[in-house]
């Protein structure tokens, strides 16, 4: 029963939010479930603000499966047949792209938190669609270039033989490159993969500083146990150059210390950042990861922007999301570029050694924070058509 | 008759296909010692009788006493173990193992068995043959070969189906010697056949089988009186 | 080669990782005839129909048919010379119609066997001859059943006629009576004599009866060579036969 | 000090050790499904979802134990569950063989693979919902912590003991099989197993203890795997595949052939991440077109 | 009686999806469901009616997805010649496994296709064009012959039903046709089909080709309606998929691979967002129920139903 008279002017009376996420896959503990929590936080909080005077929310959630076909199939369906407005999350880059260009069609919105390519907001950058967490760039670039200040400045790659991992190893060495680092050589790793010791030795005899890890998920969490078991750390020491909380988490701190990476967002950064996390944690037992939080804020945000444009139209409210900084817990004063990158600041953090940690999922030293200007793609670089105007 | 003279006795024994009923109710005694036939049409049930007693058919019901010991409820293997070997109709050799693999596969269930050496002296072929597998054996030597498989167990009951088929006419009357052997060593063996020239020399005691029943008893001696009624039976 | 040879084989050999199973087998077919091959079991005969069809592949030596080198010819194509044998085994298709099995004989000459876009209609065309053959084979009432369902002499009756739709020059046939009743021999040695008009036949058989009975020439293989050669009043009293096959009567 | 193709006599050993380490691990895994698909004629494709339980009992027995039973001393170690955890799977496996396999040897061999690839699905679903994919971590024994100086290397401790303990298992299995009358039954019970029963030996007692030791091998390799990969509920499913291409190039059924074969595509792979890193996942599937070429029965299979 | 009740199976066919759109049903879903029941119904053509069960038929799907995909996308074609070309692909891919696999049957045929469907998967994901994991995304639907806009979405529904229909139509026939009855005898006999004369390997490569060209078809207009082609269509998931629709519809019906695509495909669309990762549990639960239970599928048993009625009422 939305009031109708009080709000704005609504396509079909409600506003649909549709989570779409990785449920069951390899992903599934950095979105998934928690991700679903984060945007039912939100759209709580928001209507706890707005003291329900606001309009109707609906959220729905769906397994994307990391598969595009899926996604893309769901989406279609949100869009044609459920009117939803607008679909966060999308944790793969195949996701990602495969419901960019179908909202984009269909004219709603997508707020992509989980994925990472640049792609997203570089060569396939849609008007209808928001970056909003976090892209290889950011990650690489702190993490390069902070590994490489740190004395890290020979690198080896272990990349995983698939588009994303090209994409991160070819970032992060413009860096290291770039901060007067060199690049010995790397190595392509079948995606996924199970045993890495052979790319660990040829890491090995390379006789770099670095071993950059151009991977994700269980490939990265697997090169790292076995490095360890081959006495390659601490000898060499590991780049993990896409990791998450959940990932220290899994491996634990004992074969993970010391280790940089960056991260958009960390739950024990400031007292704002804590209390939502606390909250957070009550639900899910678990810290949110910066995916997850990513999540929440960009559903507040795009809650908002409807509220102050009166419509959900998507291209008045992209206009009003784009005109209106982002100010909370996850980034201050953040705003939303043309491409669709929401540019906000990043951590650099290192790993601590288990004695260190104080309490569950005290895992890092905020080493850095890196500036928003300085942690996303400059503009210059960008391939975005939206861009050259 | 007693137990210490029959070795086996069926009574009333029915036996399924799945849905058909092929075996109506057979009712006969093997003594010890004896060779006896199951003679009949195609189709009549011999085979089925053979298996049934081994309870390879699907279901059955009635009683076979096996050297005293009711069986019509046990599994196959331990029917076996009371002594029983069987040489198959399909004849049954084991294309993956080679020919004396298949010769040494079955696990003695009695002592007294062949030795290896009397039963390459019996079938010379098998012995030239020995190493090649099972299935490049030709048509003739397959057939040797399930013979001669179960004379190494020690069994001391033989149910032999059609063994004389697709065999030269001078290995048949060989077997003929065989069989007339093993009966002299105390074998008792029940014989199905088609071909009525090599059995009736053989056997003690012939039964006529038609539709799962036997029609006809036939003891040696009455073989002469009694030809006639075998010709109608099975249109020798 | 002369016109009434059809089928000549010089110095057939085949070996089997060194064991010969046929060693230098000279056959000579008259064209018309029934040819028996017998022998000891293991003496290579149907080796040697595996040979003439290609099933297996001739270790040395030459086959001719009707003047031509079949010698390096695979077995599909051996068969569309008019060469079809028929296995120790019943070999029909089980699930199919007794129709349809010998239609499957009949169908290859209208060449429209890899014509995917034709109707099964265009098949029924064949039907009367199918019958006919039927008939000829005394299966006609049993037309409509799936073959699976027929006894076991029926059956091979109806590999015969399927054999026959081929209309083949040449029929080989390895043990046609094996594991059939009194009654049903007698039928098949009817048949397989009213089939011979007009083609040739060569068949391996261990009942000397009906060797005896059916065969003009009569080759006997013994250790993968020719023993003996002739007619069978003439090998039967061959007391190298007789000592290797027949045995001594008793 | 020569080169070859830019590589160091010294690299060129320590990736072959690390390529026959993988190696063993394809033998006992395609040796398993040799001796299953030799015996029972079925391909297992749950051999996969096997293996990962293996590796996960092992895990459970380590680290959730205690908690379940209330008492987080409890623990089962490493050198028990080499034992415990294939004993266990194949008590599920003989279940399985029991109730649903045993249905479906009259039929065509197809329904057994789609069968058990129908369990492996279950199977994996199950362990995903329960424990998702990111994977458990699972401490190497403390006794082969640390590594062996072999001077053109460090070989881990644990490497090194993942090639004698499966090297053993192979050759005891290649021993029990090819070299006592077992053997022979089980070869002959897969071609006609009412005859062989009629010989007077137990055919489905023994295809029942058949499938529970291919099963048990799988979990065997499982237990194995759990130090070195994370034990995740996926773990067995793409490596299945690839297991399988080990078994057809083998020969299938042949138990010599595949332990051979999987110790053999081991080097060959990681050779090929070595000096061209981009075609390792698919080098076995090519060689497998090849070997099929030239020998459609396997390198060690018997025509048929 | 036979072809009777065959085009009564049809004319249903024809008016469910006809009126399918119009009822309220989700048109993108349908066309989902045409493609593979088309997919599963050339698979059927192996499997049924040639004995063959090909455990790599996912690679035809697949890779006909990226070719009418980059053919349509970066070459500009019109949607026609897109599908033509990718059904072409998948042809002669299909030649090219077939001429391998065929030499060996059963278990070890199975497993020959699943392998070279595997390196054909490697091959996407290292091919530039195919975009690997993130796959080839933004394909246009444009206009078919020149005239009918497929953006809209009724208007591809037909044309996909159209298609799918023309394939079944052409399977149905290859099924009842002189090369259909020798394909038959070849699953029932194969040595005895030889020694008649035919050429018994030519026969299964021919039915090998055409399945995996409508294979290729069905997943070329899969690309085409979702406008995407992606790694899923090629992973070996997917060859799993097609045997349980065929399977669970009924293994050498006629209808049965159409009902087990509807019945999968509905099931995975209603149960992915209640249960996760439950679904491939319940999948896995309805292939075992299958093999065990009910190997004749939901088509194969209603018909022996039908049968035995039909026996009681004579
Ligand atoms: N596995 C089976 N399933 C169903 N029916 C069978 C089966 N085996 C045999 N029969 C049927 O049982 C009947 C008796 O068969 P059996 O094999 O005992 O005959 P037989 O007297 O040995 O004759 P022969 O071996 O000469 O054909 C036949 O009608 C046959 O069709
Ligand atoms: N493929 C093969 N590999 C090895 N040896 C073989 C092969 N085929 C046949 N042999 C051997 O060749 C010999 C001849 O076999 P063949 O089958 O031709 O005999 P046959 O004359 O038909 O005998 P029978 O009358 O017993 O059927 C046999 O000793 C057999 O063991
Ligand atoms: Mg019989
Ligand atoms: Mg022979």
């Amino acid at each position: 029963q939305a009031k109708k008279d009080a709000g704005p002017n609504l396509s079909d009376g409600v506003v649909k939010i549709g989570v779409l996420t990785d449920l069951s896959g390899l992903y599934s503990d950095l979105a998934g479930a928690g991700s679903i929590l984060a945007a039912k936080m939100a759209i709580e909080d928001f209507q706890a603000q707005e003291k329900g005077r606001a309009f109707k929310i609906e959220l729905v959630s769906a397994d994307h499966q990391n598969k595009g076909d899926v996604a893309s199939n769901k989406a279609r369906e949100w869009f044609e047949r459920d009117q939803v407005d607008m679909i966060t999350d999308l944790v793969t880059t195949s996701t990602a792209l495969a419901v960019m260009p179908v909202a984009k069609e269909k004219n709603r919105i997508t707020m992509v938190s989980g994925a990472a390519a640049t792609l997203i907001t570089g060569k396939n950058c849609t008007d209808t669609n928001v970056h909003y967490t976090y892209d290889t760039y950011a990650l690489a670039n702190g993490t390069g270039k902070a590994v490489v200040k740190q004395g890290g400045d020979s690198w080896f790659f272990l990349t995983a033989d698939y588009a994303f991992g090209h994409a991160l190893e070819k970032d992060t060495t413009a860096v290291v490159l770039a901060n007067g680092g060199k690049v010995l050589g790397s190595v392509r790793h079948p995606f996924p993969g199970t045993d890495f010791s052979s790319f660990l030795l040829k890491a090995q005899a390379s006789g770099a500083k670095v071993i950059g890890l151009a991977n994700a998920g269980t490939d990265t969490t697997n090169s790292i146990k076995q490095a360890a078991e081959f006495g390659i750390t601490p000898k060499q020491s590991l780049a993990g150059l896409l990791m998450f909380i959940t990932d220290i988490h899994s491996l634990g701190l004992k074969a993970t210390q010391g280790m940089y990476l960056t991260e958009g967002f960390y739950w024990d950064i400031n007292d704002e950042t804590r209390t939502w996390s606390k909250r957070f944690f009550e639900k899910h037992r678990r810290m949110p990861t910066m995916v997850q939080a990513g999540v929440y804020s960009s559903t507040m945000h795009y809650l908002r922007a409807v509220k102050a444009a009166g419509t959900d139209e998507a291209k008045a409210v992209m206009a009003k999301m784009k005109s209106t900084p982002v100010n909370d817990f996850f980034a201050k004063n953040a705003k939303i570029r043309d491409d669709g990158r929401l540019v906000h600041d990043f951590y650099l953090l290192q790993v601590k050694k288990p004695e260190e940690s104080k309490t569950p999922w005290d895992y890092y030293h905020v080493r850095q924070v890196i500036p928003a200007a300085e942690a996303v793609m400059p503009v210059a670089q960008s391939e975005c058509p939206l861009l050259k105007k | 008759m007693n137990a210490d003279t029959e070795l086996l006795r069926v009574t009333g024994l029915h036996a399924f296909y799945g849905d058909s009923h092929i075996l109506h109710g057979m009712d006969f005694v093997v003594n010890r010692g004896e060779v006896v036939t199951l003679l009949g049409r195609n189709g009549a049930g011999r085979t089925t009788t053979l298996r049934a007693i081994l309870g390879l058919t699907g279901t059955r019901s009635g009683s076979i006493m096996v050297n005293g010991r009711e069986t019509i409820a046990m599994a196959t293997h331990d029917i076996a173990h009371l002594g029983i070997g069987y040489c198959p109709e399909e004849r049954g050799i084991f294309s993956a193992l080679s020919a004396e693999e298949n010769l040494l596969l079955p696990p003695a269930v009695a002592s007294g068995g062949m030795t290896l050496a009397e039963i390459y002296t019996m079938f010379p072929n098998l012995q030239e043959r020995r190493n090649s597998p099972g299935m490049r054996l030709s048509g003739g030597e397959q057939q040797m070969l399930a013979i001669a498989r179960i004379l190494r167990t020690g069994a001391k009951l033989l149910l032999l189906d059609e063994i004389s088929e697709g065999l030269a006419p001078v290995i048949v009357q060989m077997l003929a010697g065989v069989i007339r052997e093993l009966k002299s060593r105390g074998y008792t063996i029940v014989i199905v056949e088609q071909n009525f020239r090599f059995a009736a020399p053989l056997a003690d005691r012939h039964y006529v089988i038609e539709h799962g029943r036997i029609v006809e008893t036939v003891t040696m001696n009455e073989l002469a009186a009694k030809m006639d009624r075998l010709h109608l039976l099975l249109g020798i | 080669m002369s016109d009434d040879t059809i089928l000549e084989t010089r110095d057939l050999v085949k070996e089997f990782k060194g064991f010969v199973a046929v060693n230098g087998v000279n056959l000579r077919v008259k064209r018309g005839s029934i040819h028996a091959l017998i022998g000891p079991n293991g003496a290579g005969k149907t080796t040697c129909f595996n040979l003439l069809t290609k099933f297996l592949e001739p270790t040395r030596g030459s086959i001719r048919f009707n003047g031509i080198d079949i010698t390096r010819e695979r077995p599909a194509e051996i068969a569309r010379r008019g060469i079809i044998r028929s296995f120790q085994i019943s070999a029909v298709f089980p699930h199919l119609s007794v129709l349809e099995n010998v239609r499957i004989g009949l169908q290859r000459r209208l060449g429209t066997s890899f014509h995917f876009w034709k109707p099964e209609k265009s098949l029924e065309q064949l039907n009367d001859r199918a019958m006919a053959l039927l008939e000829s084979v005394d299966l006609a009432p049993f037309a409509d059943s799936i073959t699976v369902e027929l006894p076991y002499g029926r059956k091979r009756a109806l590999e015969i006629a399927t054999t026959l739709a081929l209309d083949p020059e040449l029929m080989l046939l390895d043990e046609p009576t094996q594991g059939m009743g009194h009654e049903d021999v007698g039928r098949v040695v009817e048949l397989i004599r009213k089939v011979s008009a007009g083609r040739t036949i060569m068949m391996v058989e261990h009942n000397l009866n009906v060797v005896a009975d059916l065969s003009h020439t009569i080759t006997v293989l013994a250790r993968g060579a020719v023993l003996a050669e002739g007619p069978y009043a003439e090998v039967a009293k061959n007391p190298q036969v007789l000592e290797a096959y027949v045995g001594v009567a008793d | 000090m020569f080169e070859f193709l830019g590589i160091t006599p010294q690299a060129l050993y320590s990736q072959l050790l690390v390529g026959l380490i993988n190696g063993s691990f394809y033998a006992v895994l395609s040796l398993g499904l040799a001796v299953i698909f030799g015996m029972l004629n079925i391909i297992n494709f749950a051999h996969g979802a096997q293996y990962m339980m293996g590796a996960f009992i092992a895990w459970m027995g380590l680290t959730q134990l205690g908690g379940w039973l209330g008492d987080s001393t409890l623990q089962i170690n490493y050198w028990a569950m080499l034992l415990i955890a294939p004993l266990l799977t194949a008590a599920i496996g003989i279940a399985i063989e029991r109730t649903m396999l045993s249905r479906l040897y009259k039929l065509d061999h197809l329904y057994g693979l789609l069968l058990t690839f129908g369990l492996a699905l279950i199977i994996e679903g199950l362990f995903r919902y329960f424990y998702g994919v990111s994977g458990q971590p699972y401490e190497i024994p403390e006794v082969l912590q640390g590594a062996l100086n072999l001077g053109f290397m460090f070989l881990p401790k644990y490497r090194a003991w993942v090639i004698v303990a499966s090297l053993s298992v192979c050759f005891a299995t290649w021993y029990m099989i090819e070299r006592t009358k077992l053997g022979s039954y089980l070869r002959a019970g897969t071609e006609n197993p009412r005859l062989v029963q009629a010989f007077g030996i137990n055919v489905p007692l023994m295809i029942t203890l058949t499938y529970g030791f291919g099963v048990a091998l799988a979990a065997f390799a499982g237990v194995l795997a759990a130090p070195i990969f994370t034990v995740s509920p996926l773990m067995g499913a793409d490596l299945i595949i690839v297991v399988f291409a080990v078994v057809v190039i083998g020969g299938m059924g042949s138990i010599l052939g595949s332990i051979v074969t999987g110790l053999g595509l081991g080097l060959i792979e990681g050779l090929t991440k070595v000096f061209y890193s981009e075609a390792s996942a698919v080098v076995i599937f090519v060689i497998m077109v090849i070997v099929l070429l030239v020998r459609p029965a396997g390198l060690f299979g018997r025509e048929r | 009686m036979v072809t009777h009740r065959a085009a009564l199976g049809f004319a249903a066919l024809l008016i469910a999806g006809l009126a399918a759109p119009q009822f309220g049903i989700y048109p993108t879903f349908l066309m989902k469901c045409w493609c593979f029941a088309l997919f599963a119904c050339a698979f059927n053509l192996l499997i049924g009616y040639a004995g063959l069960l090909s455990f790599g038929h996912a690679a035809f799907f697949g890779a006909a997805g990226y070719i009418a995909g980059h053919a349509i996308k970066v070459w500009g074609w019109s949607p026609e010649c897109g599908l033509l070309a990718a059904t072409a692909f998948a042809a002669a891919l299909g030649w090219l496994f077939g001429s391998l696999a065929i030499r060996r049957a059963g278990i070890y045929f199975a497993m020959i296709t699943l392998a070279l469907a595997q390196m054909t998967y490697f091959a996407w994901i290292q091919l530039k064009f195919t975009g690997g994991e993130d796959g080839l995304q933004g394909v246009p639907r444009g206009e078919m012959f020149g005239m009918i806009d497929l953006t809209d979405n009724m208007n591809l529904y037909y044309v996909v039903f159209a298609i799918f229909l023309a394939g079944f139509f052409l399977i149905y026939r290859t099924v009842h046709s002189p090369f259909g009855q020798v394909l038959k005898s070849i699953r029932e006999n194969e040595p005895r089909a030889l020694s008649l004369g035919y050429d018994v390997a030519r026969y299964k490569l021919l039915a090998f080709v055409l399945s995996a060209a409508l294979s290729g078809l069905a997943g070329a207009t899969k690309t085409l309606v979702f406008q995407l082609a992606s790694l899923t269509d090629a992973h070996w998931h997917t060859s799993g998929e097609v045997v349980l629709m065929t399977l669970l519809g009924g293994l050498g019906t006629v209808f049965g691979p159409v009902v087990g695509a509807f019945v999968v495909i509905g099931l995975q669309n209603q149960l992915a967002d209640k249960v996760g990762s439950w679904v491939q549990v319940i999948m896995g639960a309805i292939f075992v129920a299958c093999v065990l239970a009910f190997r004749r599928g939901i088509v194969g048993e209603l018909m022996a139903l039908m049968h035995r009625i039909g026996l009681r009422r004579v």
